[in-house]
């Protein structure tokens, strides 16, 4: 783990991490985000990749989990702001459309509901 | 790895901080010595940290266990790289097909097959071995 | 929840929030925590007070809990940068001398073992 | 609340959430209001998170359920509170004292009484109240 974030606004939580997204880290995630989702009610969950320098298949694994686990809730989950490296895994298995990206601040701001 | 100018290993017990660490190893003795171009070097860091994070994950039951990376190097056009662990080795099984969207798991070795020429497993002597050819343009060699 | 942020210095795990301590969030506090105390190996936390602008007994109890679990498996809490609000509440229960303090950016630096 | 020239009546229902916020609003009518000083309303904050926290909490076995704050001020002179909830009521053991240092509870009602003058809790006609009496110094008031 290098540096989490975890952001509420209004009932969308915001995750950024900074650093690389790899199997030493994605148990963490993981726990901490089931944790977190647990706690109270929240409708939407938005993940900030812009300053993910590495990321791995259980990265994928990690952001497939939380897709499931959100939409099968009837919730929403984006991911937001893909730095390179993070696009070229992806996009490798094609998953690219699979997601829901948000693409700048103004559809950040609307998928959060303010 | 007949045709190889330059041979290395590198060793390493694989907790999934130190696989992760003995990819990166591997990747920056390349940058050092060889490769000039950061999209080859990230493409072989993939192929590494899949390869290692399997060791990792399913050579030994889970348990941390030897893990060696042979690299070759045929400056100017080729880098081989072999994966090895000495654990339960591979079913029959093996995919390197693109799973379903949905799938968790399942895309390393997809992975490695797509970002190089040649991916196979191999079980030889009791060593379970991923073999990877990346074919390396050129200019994207040091000079 | 307002906006914590978890870092990794090292051994040492350090949390960062901004907004209110109080009974709303506790919990959450607690699970993730917990998550990230499970996850590897922590030697040390520091939690960062200096940006909470309001802390209720919850809080406090928060605190205490964290610093009994850290202590009675051997290993090191640490409070750094307290708020006047949280200053004044801490006080208020004469918990100033109990937790350890960090005073300053050296004594942080000093107690993450870097 | 005999001589209080002010009076006035916050209702909320006893989520963490909510609880909170109903401290809130008497602080921020209290600012609008009355008071000047930020120390004499964190006080009084701190007294009425307390109060209705410990109503969430406690008053109706964790379920939610009425809370009420009802809110007296003399001006120039004192405010009282009385956090109100119709629960199963405090036990006899209602204790104001400051717990051990590694009690992870049992402050809230310590920290009560030692930033108002009175404080006392009753019940009457099913009513379960915390009464708070605070001495706010002249200076202390707007003008
Ligand atoms: N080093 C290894 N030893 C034994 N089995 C392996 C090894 N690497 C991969 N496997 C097997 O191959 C399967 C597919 O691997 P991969 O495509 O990387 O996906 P994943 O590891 O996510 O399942 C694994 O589930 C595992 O059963
Ligand atoms: N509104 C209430 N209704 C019933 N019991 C209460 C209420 N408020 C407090 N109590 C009782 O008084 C005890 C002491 O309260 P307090 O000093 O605030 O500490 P804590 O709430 O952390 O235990 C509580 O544990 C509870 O048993």
């Amino acid at each position: 783990m290098e540096k989490l974030t975890l952001r509420r606004i209004g009932n969308a939580l915001m995750l950024h991490y900074v650093g690389e997204i790899t199997l030493e880290i994605t148990g963490d995630l993981k726990r901490l985000l089931d944790a977190e989702l647990e706690g109270d009610e929240v409708a939407t969950v938005v993940i900030d990749l812009g300053d993910v320098s590495f990321m791995d298949s259980s990265g994928i694994g990690f952001l497939v989990s939380v897709n499931t686990r959100m939409r099968s809730a009837g919730r929403a989950f984006f991911l937001y702001r893909l730095s390179p490296p993070v696009e070229k895994t992806l996009g490798l298995v094609q998953l690219l459309q699979f997601f829901q990206i948000l693409s700048d601040e103004a559809a950040l701001t609307a998928a959060c509901g303010k | 790895m007949e045709h190889a100018a330059v041979k290395k290993v590198f060793q390493a017990i694989s907790h999934p901080g130190d696989s992760r660490k003995l990819a990166k190893e591997v990747v920056e003795y390349l940058a050092r010595e060889h490769l000039a171009d950061p999209d080859a070097l990230h493409d072989l860091d993939i192929i590494l940290t899949e390869a290692c994070a399997n060791v990792c994950r399913h050579a030994y039951g889970g348990a941390p266990g030897r893990l060696e990376v042979r690299l070759g190097v045929n400056p100017g056009r080729w880098v081989e790289l072999e994966i090895v662990d000495w654990g339960k080795g591979f079913a029959g099984d093996a995919r390197f097909e693109n799973p379903g969207p949905d799938s968790e798991g399942g895309r390393g070795l997809y992975i490695m097959r797509m970002l190089s020429n040649h991916c196979r497993v191999d079980r030889r002597d009791g060593e379970n071995v991923v073999f990877i050819h990346k074919d390396i343009g050129a200019t994207q060699w040091k000079s």
